[in-house]
């Protein structure tokens, strides 16, 4: 008991020793005064010359309508809100929630005697009408700051399927969002994070289909997040994730209504952080960047050799260095002979030992990739092919390099292409192998492959094991991992992700 | 000396910060079982790197179950 | 913000040992241009008492110039045969290092060939160090040099830039077409470890080529009890041994019929061997053969469909029985009979088959054999 | 800790694979019997029948309680710990001999110019890091290790069919009667009572309706690919399995796809030693169990890198070579190992049985502490 005590006496201490926010006031200071003077010293305290201030009466009372330059919509602002309020006939004496029942014709408005509502919403872009004499103000919805439309997505391109991707704008999202899930069981749960940057986050999950557990956990990792801004949803993510020391995102991300909408279906939960196209997308598996949302709309064959293609890029790239050092260095006998003579006369003049000569190849292709996507796209594509050319060549040309070293490492860069999502896991991953191959050839590779599936294994999403279907086995999922069964077949939802798993015919 | 240092030093690298760690969150029975076994684990390392003539486990074993008859001709 | 050093501490150790071991080079790895291919061991009967010429043909044409693509052949000999005296143990291949900078690299061998004077005296050491060697192979070919090995491996090879190659991938094709049977080091080791088989290794000699230079040509096999070799079957002696073993597939039959040559190539040939054992210690082999063929060639005379298929059914029984009666002579079971017949009769075997090479005389044989060629 | 819990599914797909690990590189187990190899693992089936029944009895009458545990239930704190102390003394043993028989096979025949200190090493922190993903982790990938290994073995066998000779079975049953006991002795008691080591885990099995069943199926697999492996050791070599430290290993070293491809016999380890290392994993688990609950350590995660330190200078000292081991593994072992893989348990059983009433108030008093174990 005198513990507790002692315990709740330090905690009050330390936070009266904080610097706190420097706009943080004491609680009774939070709300409007009566007087249109002193609450207008109030706000100018706030923001800058961006804040736009205009006096104005309202019948025979004193009135005052502020709003932040470039985030409110001014025309909107003077038809629908000025307008109304301007007119000479207004009766003496009346009150705010008079006129917003009877005078503005604008569709969004709040009453609030909060200071705090009413910085929160100029920042967001709405206009906030005060009168002298009431301790209140109306808080008018009028956004209209500048916005990039709908366009193509750049990051998950498809030959079939929508185009459309997700814009920075929270609401286009949810827009986006709910026209392709129109049930009403679609909930979006709205929550900020950031002390200062108040980034609006939206949880999307359609009621029914996603664990409320699952639904409850994501709002318990997102109200954790005390952090000063969120300015993408990367920082959400890393927030949340289940094991943020690992090379793998545990937390899927998409830049595609069409495929947050299909996650959501199976029983997901999509975060929307306002700002950033990308929505986050939780649980998510292992077996999701193989699933490209076009599999789903290909023919099951085709989807199926695509899907196989890209987990065999994905072992290539990982794997194929790895190995061709073990054989070239350690397991010759497995190189077939003429092939063999061909390898030693290509690396007869070679100046660097095979490991450093693979650890240099490797490394100049990461530098043009990573150069190549820096650039415009027409410039950057040209630097990272042709520059891999080029300096491949030169490289075999002036004897610093093997020829067959330059076609492996070419050949792994251009498998990597084929899984973007997890290239940054897969590259780190290329030179752990490439280290154990040069340690301890074929057996330094199993053994390191061996840590890597129990590190995979052992992960979790959101209490969903990351390598479902297949660690652990679950069989009736396969259909929609390796292979994509015909649509028909794929009657239920995964496994474990929610409790109404069927997915075609009587509903529960 | 030097296999001396390298195996010293290398259960030193490995196992003293769990050591520490476990003592600062005062789980002193853990700290003490895992120094015995780092202790162990030390010293068998150092037998073989020295190379010194101790006879192996299992011959220990084979005799005794020999002496008692305990066994399959080959 | 603890935790993470932690992590970080605990990463950049592991890395620094990693990297400590990675280029500590204590763990075996080797460059490709250090490795010295060896592609075939020839070995002879050295002048030193008691020692042995061990041949190794090494791919030397590897040199690729600067900037060479993909490099391979250049220009000069596209390899070197190498001979020092020895008695073929780990210090010998070191004799070799000391003599080239690069390294003895025997995963690639494809060959071994012994001189016949050497093969006669014996190789079982020799077979034993390639057996525990970790990179030789159990599955590389044996051959016999009629004469010596050196000469054999330096030999031009037709089409071929690597003697060795040639000799081995010609032993691999040749049982197919009946020319001469396989022998690789496991099916020797395996007939040195049964009690009564003798190993049958192909031979091969130097023959004058079209433009003089010398060629090596497969002719006849040797035979070999244990790890000695006990004699010699002709050329004509092996298509026997190859129908009774069972190891002829489309090999060639030439008979005269009716006063004309015909030659049949034998197609789809299959071969089984029934035992009879008896009380007195002898056996009844009881030999069927069915065989496809189609006749290739029909010189004079105009024999009768029928006659000339018995014609070549009696040429088949004649050529198993020349076989036979020269294994028998060298009281050699290069067929496998006392193999087979100990398991499937091992009680008689274990009364019976103690003195197996006296009882191969005592064996009485019968030929079952139908010939059913194609189109005439 | 958190992520040990697994299902009894796994549970059998872990046997398997644990089983056919025994026998995938060596044959000594059933080298007395050569040609006859094949049916020292069914008659070792069979004289394993009564262990098993054994420890079922045993989890049967301690539901969701691992060994260690049942030996302070029946005998009491003192003693129970004393016989944990054997049983911990057996696992450090049996795990130290596998590790250096998969080191030596290494060295042997993968890696001859590695040297061995490294090679351990190694291994250790691969165990360490296995070790520390979770009992769940390694049950997740049993059945990918498994299937691997299986697919291997069943692609050689279409690779050699060529070279396989029906007729080396023969001559049958020409062995002395003496000679099927050792072998089914020893095939029982090493390559399945071993698996001894999953009684202390059975602590963290997900209560399951059918658990029997995936667990024989599990054993009756593993046995099965055991046999296919031993027949075609028999298949390939003839008369010189007998002759061949690792038989397995040399059957491989014979598969020639053509003549380019005829030296496969890497690619066709790579699945026998991943196969090799769960069976060692698994060994790792009942010691870091014991060690807990000698100890009475819950967070088990500082012990690990000094158990698998302890284990690796170990593998040094427990042989002096690959000879030494096979004379031991096919000599003394079997009696060796019988004590602990038959005579403690059924010292355990019976005392239990002696004793029952007075070990019910045991458990009835101790039934809050096994909800606390299972959250």
């Amino acid at each position: 008991m005198l513990h507790d005590i002692f315990r709740k006496i330090g905690y009050l201490i330390r936070r009266s020793q904080q610097p706190g926010n420097a706009h943080e006031e004491a609680p009774d200071e939070r709300k409007l005064f009566e007087r249109l003077e002193l609450n207008k010293e109030r706000i100018q305290s706030y923001y800058g010359n961006d804040l736009v201030l205009r006096a104005c009466n309202v019948g025979s009372r004193a009135a005052l309508l502020c709003y932040i330059d470039g985030l409110a919509d001014e025309k909107f602002i003077g038809d629908f809100v000025l307008v109304p309020l301007l007119r000479p006939w207004l009766q003496q004496g009346m009150r705010l929630s008079h006129i917003k029942e009877h005078f503005l014709t604008a569709g969004d408005v709040k009453e609030t005697d909060a200071l705090p509502l009413l910085l929160g919403s100029l920042s967001a872009g709405d206009c906030a009408l005060l009168l002298d004499g009431e301790a209140g103000a109306l808080l008018i919805s009028s956004k209209g700051y500048a916005r990039r439309g709908v366009e193509d997505s750049t990051t998950e391109m498809t030959a079939r399927g929508p185009r459309e991707s997700f814009t920075e704008n929270m609401r286009t999202n949810t827009a986006l969002l709910r026209r392709r899930v129109k049930s009403p069981d679609l909930l979006f749960d709205l929550c900020s994070a950031g002390r200062y940057s108040k980034t609006d986050i939206t949880i999307a999950y359609i009621r029914g289909i996603a664990q409320e557990e699952t639904v409850a956990e994501v709002k318990r990792r997102l109200a954790k997040i005390d952090v000063d801004a969120v300015l993408e949803s990367g920082y959400v993510e890393q927030y949340v994730e289940d094991a943020p020391y690992s090379l793998f995102a545990t937390v899927g991300n998409s830049e595609r209504p069409d495929a947050v909408a299909a996650r959501l279906l199976e029983g997901r939960i999509a975060i929307l952080v306002d700002g950033t196209p990308f929505v986050l997308t939780v649980p998510c598996f292992f077996m999701e960047t193989f699933q490209g949302v076009e599999d789903y709309y290909a023919r099951p064959f085709f989807a199926t050799f695509l899907r196989v293609l890209r987990f065999a890029a994905a072992i290539v790239t990982v794997l194929l260095p790895a190995l061709y050092l073990s054989f070239t260095i350690f397991h010759q006998e497995i190189i077939p002979t003429k092939l063999l003579f061909s390898m030693v006369g290509a690396s007869a003049n070679i100046p660097f030992p095979e490991l450093l000569e693979m650890l240099l190849m490797s490394f100049t292709f990461e530098v043009l990739r990573e150069a190549g996507k820096r650039l415009p796209r027409a410039v950057g594509q040209s630097i990272s092919i042709v520059g891999a050319i080029i300096v491949g060549e030169a490289a075999v040309s002036a004897g610093l390099v093997s020829a067959p070293m330059v076609i492996v490492v070419s050949f792994t860069a251009v498998c990597s292409f084929m899984v973007p999502a997890h290239n940054d896991a897969f590259t780190l991953l290329r030179f752990i192998f490439i280290a154990a191959a040069g340690w301890m050839g074929g057996v330094g590779v199993l053994l390191c492959a061996l840590c890597l599936l129990a590190h995979l294994a052992s992960l979790e999403s959101f209490g969903q094991p990351y390598m479902a279907p297949f660690f652990p086995l679950r069989r009736g999922d396969l259909k929609d991992s390796l292979v994509r069964a015909p649509l028909h077949d794929m009657v239920a939802r995964p496994t474990g992700m929610t409790g109404n798993r069927r997915r075609v015919g009587g509903n529960k | 000396m030097t296999r001396i240092i390298l195996v010293c030093g290398f259960s030193a690298v490995l196992i003293l910060p769990s050591i520490v760690r476990l003592i600062k969150r005062g789980n002193k029975k853990s700290a003490v079982v895992v120094a015995m076994l780092a202790l162990f684990a030390t010293a068998g390392m150092l037998l073989y790197f020295l190379h010194v003539r101790i006879p192996s486990v299992l011959s220990v074993i084979s005799a005794w179950m020999r002496r008692i008859g305990l066994y399959y001709p080959n | 913000m603890q935790n993470a050093e932690r992590k970080c501490r605990g990463f950049v150790a592991l890395l620094l040992v990693g990297l400590l071991f990675l280029f500590a080079a204590c763990n075996g790895s080797r460059e490709l241009y250090d490795l010295g291919i060896v592609l075939g061991i020839g070995l002879d009967r050295s002048a030193e008492e008691g020692a042995v010429d061990m041949t190794l043909q090494l791919a030397s044409g590897l040199q690729g110039e600067p900037g060479g693509g993909m490099g391979g052949l250049q220009s000069g000999e596209a390899f070197i045969n190498y001979t020092l005296p020895g008695d073929v143990s780990l210090s010998h291949f070191r004799q070799f290092k000391l003599r080239m900078q690069k390294e003895v690299y025997l995963a690639h061998n494809e060959l071994f060939v012994i001189g016949e004077p050497l093969a006669r005296a014996g190789i079982g050491p020799y077979i034993d160090f390639f057996l525990r060697d970790p990179e030789l192979r159990v599955s590389t070919n044996i051959l016999v040099a009629k004469g010596s090995a050196a000469e054999l491996l330096a030999a031009e090879a037709m089409l071929s830039e690597y003697p060795t190659l040639s000799l081995s991938q010609r032993e691999d094709s040749y049982p197919l077409s009946g020319a001469t049977s396989r022998c690789s080091l496991f099916d020797f080791v395996s007939a040195m470890a049964s009690e009564c088989r003798c190993a049958t290794v192909p031979m091969a000699e130097l023959q004058a080529g079209a433009d003089g230079e010398p060629i090596s040509v497969f002719n006849g096999l040797a035979i070999f009890r244990g790890d000695t070799m006990i004699g010699t079957l002709t050329q004509e002696e092996v298509s026997g041994l190859l129908f009774l073993t069972d190891a002829v597939r489309n090999g060639a039959l030439r008979f005269s019929v009716d006063g004309s040559v015909v030659e049949v190539e034998l197609q789809r040939s299959k071969t089984k061997l029934c035992y009879t054992v008896q009380e007195d210690g002898t056996a009844d082999i009881l030999v069927t053969i069915r065989s496809g063929g189609r006749i290739v060639s029909r010189a004079g005379g105009a024999a009768e469909r029928n006659s000339i298929i018995r014609a070549g059914e009696t040429r088949m029984q004649e050529e198993m029985l020349m076989t036979l009666r020269r294994a028998q002579e060298l009281h050699a079971d290069i067929f496998g009979f006392g193999d087979a017949i100990a398991k499937c009769e091992p009680d008689w075997w274990e009364v019976h088959g103690g003195n197996w090479e006296a009882n191969l005389p005592r064996l009485r044989f019968a030929f079952d054999i139908v010939l059913e060629p194609g189109e005439l | 800790m958190r992520n040990q819990s697994f299902t009894p599914r796994q549970l059998g797909v872990a046997l398997a694979a644990f089983i056919f690990a025994a026998n995938r590189f060596s044959s000594y187990y059933t080298e007395t019997l050569r040609q006859d190899a094949w049916l020292s693992v069914l008659l070792g089936l069979l004289f394993f029948a009564p262990i098993f029944l054994l420890y079922v009895a045993l989890a049967r009458e301690f539901p969701g309680k691992g060994l260690f545990q049942i030996n302070e239930i029946v005998f009491g704190k003192g003693i129970g710990k004393g016989i944990t102390v054997l049983y911990l003394f057996f696992f450090i043993l049996i795990n130290s001999m596998n590790q250096r028989y998969v080191a030596d096979f290494t060295v042997n025949t993968i890696l001859p110019e590695m040297a061995l200190a490294p090679l351990v090493f190694s291994m250790a922190i691969v165990f360490a890091w296995v070790l520390r993903c979770g009992l769940r982790a390694t049950m997740r990938i049993g059945w990918f290790v498994l299937l691997f290994a299986a697919g291997a073995l069943v692609l050689s066998y279409a690779l050699l069919a060529k070279q396989m000779q029906p007729a080396n079975f023969m001559p049958a049953f020409r062995h002395a009667p003496v000679r099927y006991l050792q072998s089914a002795h020893t095939n029982a008691i090493i390559s399945l009572g071993d698996m001894l080591c999953f009684l202390p885990l059975l602590r963290y099995m997900q209560p399951g309706k059918k658990v029997l069943r995936p667990v024989i199926i599990g054993i009756l697999s593993g046995a099965a690919l055991t046999l296919l492996c031993v027949c075609q050791n028999i298949l390939v070599l003839g008369v010189l399995e007998p002759y061949r430290l690792y038989p397995a290993y040399d059957v491989a070293r014979l598969i020639r796809i053509s003549d380019a491809f005829s030296r496969m016999e890497f690619l066709f380890t790579i699945p026998a030693l991943l196969l090799f290392t769960l069976r060692v994993l698994f060994l790792f688990f009942a010691i870091v169990e014991g060690m807990g609950q000698l100890f009475g350590i819950e967070d088990r995660r500082p012990l690990l890198l000094p158990t698998v330190g302890l284990c690796a200078a170990l593998t040094f000292l427990v042989v002096s070579g690959s000879g030494e081991l096979k004379a031991f593994t096919m000599g003394v072992a079997p009696f060796f190992s019988g004590f602990f893989v038959l005579l403690l348990p059924l010292l355990t059983l019976t005392v239990f049985l002696v004793r029952r009433n007075r070990v019910q108030e045991v458990i009835g008093n101790n039934a809050e502490c096994r909800e606390e174990v299972s959250a």
